[in-house]
C-alpha cells in the first residue's frame, strides 16, 4: 500500500476520575489508509481522537511529525497543540453549526483567499454532495441531526485536510447518506489523505477500510474478528469488499 | 404634579432640537459611547481569555472583576482625578475638567461590568464552537470572532449594561469633568444638579429624555441579537 | 440608638434640612449634641443644596430648614410654608483666587469695582469658577455682578454647577477666581494654594436663616422645629455658635436680635 | 501622599472593629444585602418568562428592560422620594429619610440589571434542559429551579452585577436616605460626603474597605458557581 | 394484539421554511405496541416526536386523550400541551444531562415522594442496566455519547411512563448496549407502554416492532420493504423474529 507515515504519537496517556483511561498508546496516521476505531461506549475514542488533533490535553503524549526522517524527535504535546489543531481536521460526535445558513457554514471551511467564483462553484458541489440544495438559506442549528452530520462532512471535503478524524460521522444518518459518505471518505483516501474513523456501525465500513484497531481497558489491539462485509451488501453497490469474509463470532 | 409638565416640555425641546438640550445630549452621548468603544475590544479579550485558558489564579482574576464591580463611581472618579490633578503623575497633559478624562474615566468604570458579563457569556458559549473554527484551519484570531458571535446574545447585554453603567453614572463625571457648562456638563450631572437646586420634576424630565434616546439606540441594536432562541 | 421607623412621626425626632456649607464646615456636629442635650430632642441632618432644602421643607419632608438665600427665604415664608425666620448667624463672602491675581483684584476699592476687574478683559488667562447652581452663593454672586454693572460673560467664566467644596477643588485645579464663603474657606484653605485676593466689602454679608416649615401644610414636627429654632436664638445657642473655631479662627458670627 | 496613610488607617480602624466605620458598613450592606435578596426570585422569574415564553410585546419588553440599565439612579432616587414623601401616595407609610426607603430605591434600582442579565443567561440556556425536566415529569416551580442551576454561573454573573450596582450606588441612597449619621449614611454616601469636603485619601480609603469586604463576600460565593467549565 | 388507544392525534401539521414538513397526518400512540418511524434524513421525525410530546409548536394539531369513548372530543394542541409533557416521554435525539454526577440525573426521574431505600434500590438497579456503577460518581456531563444515552434510557424505565417516544436511541450506541435497548423496550411493550421509535437501524429493532411508518414528503404510511431481521442475527439473541423474511429491495 506504500503508505507515508504523516504523524507518530507515543506514549499518549490520560487519567480521569481515578482511572486510566488511555495507558501509553502509540499510534501512527498515515497517508492513504483508513483506520476503524472500535470499542465499547466509554472506551476512549472520543477523547483519543481529541488528544490526536490537538483539542483535549493528554496527562502525557509526544508527536513526531517527521517520522523516521533522520534528526526528528518527538515533542511534547503541548508544543505542538497548535500545529496539531491546523494539520488534524476533527468532526465531533455531534457535529456544532454556526449560527447563520447551511452556506454559511460550509464557507467557513473554505481559505479567505478564494476568489469568488471559485468559492461559489466549490459550495455549490458541497451542498450537491450533502443534498442540502433546498436548505441552503436554512439556518444551520435548525437542521436535523442527520443534515448536520452532512454539513460536517461537507466542511471536510472543503477543508481537504490531509489528517482526518471522524467520531461516529454516520451514526445520525439515513442509509443512503451512509453509502454516500463512506464513498466521499473513498475519495479522501485515494487523495492519500490518512483516515481514522470512530464507529460502532463497522460493517458499513467493511470495503473500506485497512485496518481496525479496537481500543479496551485503556489499550489498543488489532481487531480480532474479521469484518463481514455480507452485512451491508444490500445497500453498499461500489466497489468490492476489501474485507476477508468468515464466520461472525465475538 | 408639575411632572408632567415638566416632562411635556423637557419633549418638546428634545423635538425642537433645543440647543442647550441638544448640547448635553450631545456630551454624554459622545462621552459614553466613546468610552464603551475604547473599552469593549480589550474587555471581550480580556473575558475571552478568563473563559478559555487554564492559568494559576485565573479565579482569583475572575473574583476580582466580580468585586470591581462594587467599586464606587466616585472612588474611580478619584483615583482619575488624582492622576489628572496638577500635582498629580499625569498633570501635565492637563486633561482635567475636559471631556477626555471623563472618557478615561467612563472607560475605568465599564472595564470590570464588561469582563465579568462577557466571561459569563463566553463560560456559557459552547466549547465545540471554538474547536470547530480551529478545526476548520481558521487562524485564532477570526476563530475567535467567530465565537463572539454565537455568544453575541449575551455580550450585548454585557455591553449594554456597561453603557447603562457609564451614561448614567454621576459621581465620577461630577468629579473628573467638573460638570462645567458647554464642556462637561452631561445628562446625568445636569441631572444631579437639578436635583441640589430643588427642580425634582426638571431631573425626572431629563431623566426620561435620556430613557428615550436609550432605548431608541436599543431597538436599532436589537437586529444584532437576531432570534435569541436556539432550537435543540 | 431608637431605629429611624420609631422616631419618624414621634415627637422627639427633629429633622432639618441645610446647606452643605454649615455641615461641611463642621458646625452642625458641634451644635447638635449640644442642642439634643438641652432640650431632649434628636436632630437628624439632611445636607443639601440651597434649593432642594427649600423643597424639601415645602414639601413638608423635614421640620426645620437652616439656609443662606435671604430673597428666597422670604418668598419661602411669604407662599406661606415656613414661619418663624430668624437671622441666627452670619459669615461673610470673600473673593479667592491664584497668588499672581492676573486680574489685579488685591487693588480693588469695592466689591462692584472688583467683579468689573474680573471681565474687564476678558481674558482667557483670568478664569472665574462660579458655583452655578442657583444657591445662596450663586445668588449673590449674580447680585454681584449686577450691581458691578457688568456682563458675566467670557471664555473664563465656568459654570459648575456643584457644591462649595468642589467649586474650591475646580477653582484651584484651574487656578480660577472664586466667591466663597468664609466658613468653608477657613474649613477647606489648606487643601489649596489659593489665597484670599478680596474681603472686607459690607455687600459680601452673608446671613444665614432659620425656619420652621409651616404645620398648616403638612403634618411636620412643629414643636421640634420651634425648639430647635428657640434653642438656636437663646443665649446658649447663641454662644454655641460663637464658640465653634476652626484652627483658632470663628466661623460663623452670632446675629440672632440684630 | 497620604492616600497609603488614610487606607492604612482605614483598615486599622475596620480591623480594631471601630463601631463608627462598622457602623456605615453594616448599614451599607444590611440595606444592599435586603435589596438584593428581595429582587432576586422576581426578577429571575420575570426573566425566565421573558426567555421562554413567546408572546406579543416580548422583545420590546426586553428593549424596556435593557433600556431601564441606563436611568440614573438618581432619577429612580427622585421617583421613590416622590412616592415616599410626606405628600406623595405612600407618604402615611412615613418612610422616607429611613432604611427601608433606601431598601426600595435599591430594589428599583436593582431589577433591570438582575432581570437583562438573567435574561441573556436564561437565552442562552439548553432549550433541552427544561424539555428533559418536563418530560422527567417534574413539575413547572421545581424545573425552574433545575433550569437556574445549569445557567447558574450566569446568574451569579447577574447578581454581582445588581449587587455592584446597588452597594455602589450613591444617587438614589442619598436622595430617599438622607445620608443621616447613624441612621442611613452608608458608605457610598459617606464617600461623597467625603469627597465634597476635599478629604480625597478618607474617601479612597473607604471605597478600599468596601472592596475588601466585596472581595470576601465574592470568593464565599465562589463555590457556588462550581469549575464553570463545562466539555462538550 | 388487544392494543388499547392511548392517544389519538389527527390533523398534525407543521409549516416551516415555506415547507409544509408535515402534512395532516393522523396517529395514535396505543398500549402494548412499538412502532418504527424510519424516514430520510430531515423527514421530521425529530419534529413529530416533539409535537406528540407536547415539546414543539405545530401548525395545527388536535388530541384526543379519550378516543372512542362516548363524548370524547380532540382538543387543539396549544390547550393540551401541559398534560402531553406530563404524559408522553421524549427521549431526545441528543440526551441532555444535568449537571452533577450520574445518580443525579437518575433519581431526577423518580418521584419525589418515594420513600429514600426504594428509591436507593431503583437507582442501583437503574445502573446496573445501563451499567454504570463505576461512573456513578463521575459529572454526567463528561460522559461519553453512547453513556449518555443509556442514562438517558435508563431515567425513562425509572419514570416509567406510559407513553415513550424515543427519538435515535442507540444511534451512539455500542452493539452490546444497543442488545440490551431492545430487551428493555420489550420489557415496556410488555408492561403495555406506547412506544415509538425514529431509528435509521431497522434491524437492530426487528423483533421487537409491530408497525413501521415512513415518513416521506410530509406523510406518513406504512413501510412497503419488510423488514430484514437476518441482518442482525449475531447479535440478536433473544426471542424469535417478529417481523417476515424477504427479499432486501429498497
Ligand atoms: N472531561 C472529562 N472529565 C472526566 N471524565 C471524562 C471527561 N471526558 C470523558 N470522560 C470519561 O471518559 C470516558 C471515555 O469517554 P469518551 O467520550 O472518550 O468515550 P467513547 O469511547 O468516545 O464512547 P462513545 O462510544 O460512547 O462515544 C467516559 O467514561 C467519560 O465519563
Ligand atoms: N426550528 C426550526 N426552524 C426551521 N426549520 C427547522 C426547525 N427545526 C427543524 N427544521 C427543519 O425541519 C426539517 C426536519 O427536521 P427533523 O429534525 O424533524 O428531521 P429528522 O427526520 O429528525 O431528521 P434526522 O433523521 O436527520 O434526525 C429539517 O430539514 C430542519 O431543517
Ligand atoms: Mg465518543
Ligand atoms: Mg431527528
Amino acid at each position: 500500500m506504500n503508505a507515508t507515515t504523516e504523524i507518530r504519537y507515543s506514549e499518549i496517556h490520560k487519567f480521569f476520575n481515578r482511572r486510566h483511561l488511555l495507558n501509553r498508546l502509540s499510534l501512527s496516521l498515515e497517508g492513504g489508509t483508513a483506520t476503524l476505531l472500535s470499542g465499547e461506549n466509554g472506551a476512549g475514542k472520543t477523547t483519543l481522537l481529541r488528544i490526536l488533533s490537538g483539542l483535549e490535553k493528554p496527562s502525557e503524549c509526544r508527536v513526531d511529525f517527521t517520522p523516521g526522517e533522520p534528526g526528528s524527535n518527538p515533542q511534547p504535546w503541548s508544543q505542538c497543540r497548535r500545529r496539531l489543531q491546523r494539520q488534524v481536521m476533527y468532526l465531533h460526535q455531534q457535529p456544532y453549526m454556526f449560527d447563520g445558513s447551511v452556506v454559511h457554514n460550509l464557507a467557513l471551511a473554505l481559505p479567505r483567499t478564494m476568489p469568488r467564483l471559485q468559492r461559489g462553484k466549490k459550495i455549490r458541489q458541497a451542498l450537491e454532495w450533502a443534498q442540502l440544495e433546498a436548505l441552503k438559506e436554512a439556518a444551520a442549528k435548525t437542521l436535523s441531526g442527520g443534515e448536520k452530520q452532512r454539513v460536517s462532512l461537507a466542511r471536510a471535503w472543503l477543508r481537504q485536510s490531509r489528517i482526518l478524524l471522524l467520531d461516529e460521522p454516520i451514526a445520525n444518518m439515513d442509509r443512503e447518506s451512509q453509502v454516500r459518505t463512506v464513498a466521499l471518505l473513498r475519495r479522501f483516501k485515494n487523495a492519500r489523505a490518512a483516515l481514522m474513523i470512530s464507529s460502532h456501525n463497522h460493517e458499513v465500513f467493511c470495503q473500506l477500510i485497512d485496518r481496525r484497531l479496537v481500543l479496551d481497558s485503556g489499550k489498543l489491539s488489532p481487531a480480532q474478528a474479521p469484518l463481514l462485509p455480507g452485512n451491508v451488501t444490500p445497500l453498499a453497490r461500489d466497489g468490492a469488499p476489501s474485507g476477508n469474509a468468515g464466520n461472525a463470532s465475538r | 404634579m408639575d411632572l408632567f409638565e415638566a416632562t411635556a416640555q423637557a419633549l418638546v425641546l428634545l423635538a425642537v432640537f433645543d440647543p442647550a438640550l441638544w448640547e448635553i445630549i450631545g456630551i454624554s452621548f459622545r462621552v459614553s459611547l466613546t468610552a464603551i468603544c475604547i473599552a469593549i475590544p480589550p474587555a471581550l479579550l480580556a473575558a475571552f481569555l478568563l473563559a478559555h485558558l487554564e492559568f494559576p489564579g485565573r479565579r482569583v482574576l475572575i473574583s476580582l472583576f466580580n468585586t470591581l464591580l462594587s467599586l464606587p463611581a466616585v472612588v474611580i472618579g478619584l483615583t482619575v482625578y488624582l492622576m489628572l490633578s496638577r500635582q498629580g503623575p499625569l498633570g501635565d497633559w492637563q486633561l482635567l475638567f475636559t471631556r477626555s478624562a471623563m472618557v478615561i474615566a467612563q472607560i475605568m468604570l465599564a472595564f470590570p461590568i464588561l469582563v465579568s458579563m462577557s466571561h459569563a457569556a463566553f463560560q456559557a458559549a459552547d466549547q465545540r464552537a471554538w474547536e470547530t473554527a480551529r478545526t476548520l484551519g481558521i487562524p485564532s484570531p477570526q476563530a475567535f470572532v467567530m465565537v463572539v458571535g454565537e455568544v453575541r446574545f449575551g455580550l450585548l447585554a454585557a455591553v449594554l449594561a456597561g453603557f447603562g453603567r457609564i451614561i448614567a453614572e454621576v459621581g465620577a463625571s461630577m468629579m473628573v469633568g467638573g460638570n462645567i457648562l458647554h464642556f462637561t456638563r452631561n445628562i446625568p450631572t445636569a441631572i444631579a444638579l437639578e436635583t441640589s437646586m430643588g427642580n425634582f420634576a426638571q431631573g425626572i424630565a431629563l431623566g426620561i429624555v435620556l430613557l428615550i434616546i436609550a432605548f431608541a439606540l436599543n431597538l436599532s441594536l436589537q437586529y444584532f441579537q437576531g432570534r435569541g432562541k436556539l432550537s435543540l | 440608638h431608637i431605629s429611624a421607623q420609631q422616631a419618624h412621626g414621634g415627637g422627639k425626632l427633629v429633622r432639618l434640612a441645610t446647606t452643605t456649607s454649615t455641615d461641611n464646615s463642621g458646625l452642625i456636629d458641634h451644635l447638635a449634641p449640644q442642642f439634643e442635650r438641652d432640650t431632649g430632642y434628636s436632630l437628624q441632618v439632611i445636607a443639601v443644596g440651597t434649593g432642594k432644602a427649600l423643597q424639601l421643607g415645602k414639601r413638608g419632608d423635614v421640620d426645620v430648614i437652616l439656609v443662606h438665600a435671604p430673597t428666597s427665604e422670604a418668598r419661602f415664608v411669604a407662599d406661606g410654608h415656613g414661619v418663624h425666620r430668624h437671622v441666627v448667624m452670619e459669615n461673610d463672602f470673600i473673593v479667592v483666587g491664584p497668588r499672581d491675581d492676573p486680574a489685579k483684584l488685591g487693588g480693588a476699592k469695592s466689591a462692584a469695582d472688583a467683579f468689573a476687574r474680573l471681565v474687564k478683559g476678558k481674558s482667557r488667562a483670568v478664569k472665574f469658577v462660579s458655583r452655578g447652581d442657583d444657591s445662596g452663593t450663586h445668588k449673590k454672586e449674580m447680585t454681584l455682578w449686577r450691581d458691578a454693572g457688568v456682563e458675566p460673560a467670557w471664555s473664563g467664566r465656568f459654570e459648575v454647577g456643584q457644591g462649595m467644596g468642589k467649586s474650591l477643588q475646580i477653582a484651584e485645579e484651574l487656578q480660577a477666581y472664586l466667591l466663597i464663603d468664609r466658613g468653608t474657606w477657613i474649613f477647606l484653605r489648606d487643601q489649596t494654594t489659593l489665597e484670599v485676593v478680596f474681603q472686607g466689602d459690607p455687600s459680601l454679608g452673608n446671613p444665614y436663616g432659620v425656619i420652621a416649615v409651616s404645620p398648616k401644610r403638612a403634618p411636620v414636627n412643629f414643636g421640634g422645629a420651634k425648639a430647635f429654632i428657640d434653642w438656636l436664638t437663646s443665649k446658649r445657642g447663641q454662644r454655641a455658635i460663637g464658640d465653634y473655631t476652626v484652627a483658632g479662627t470663628r466661623l460663623f458670627t452670632p446675629m440672632a436680635g440684630h
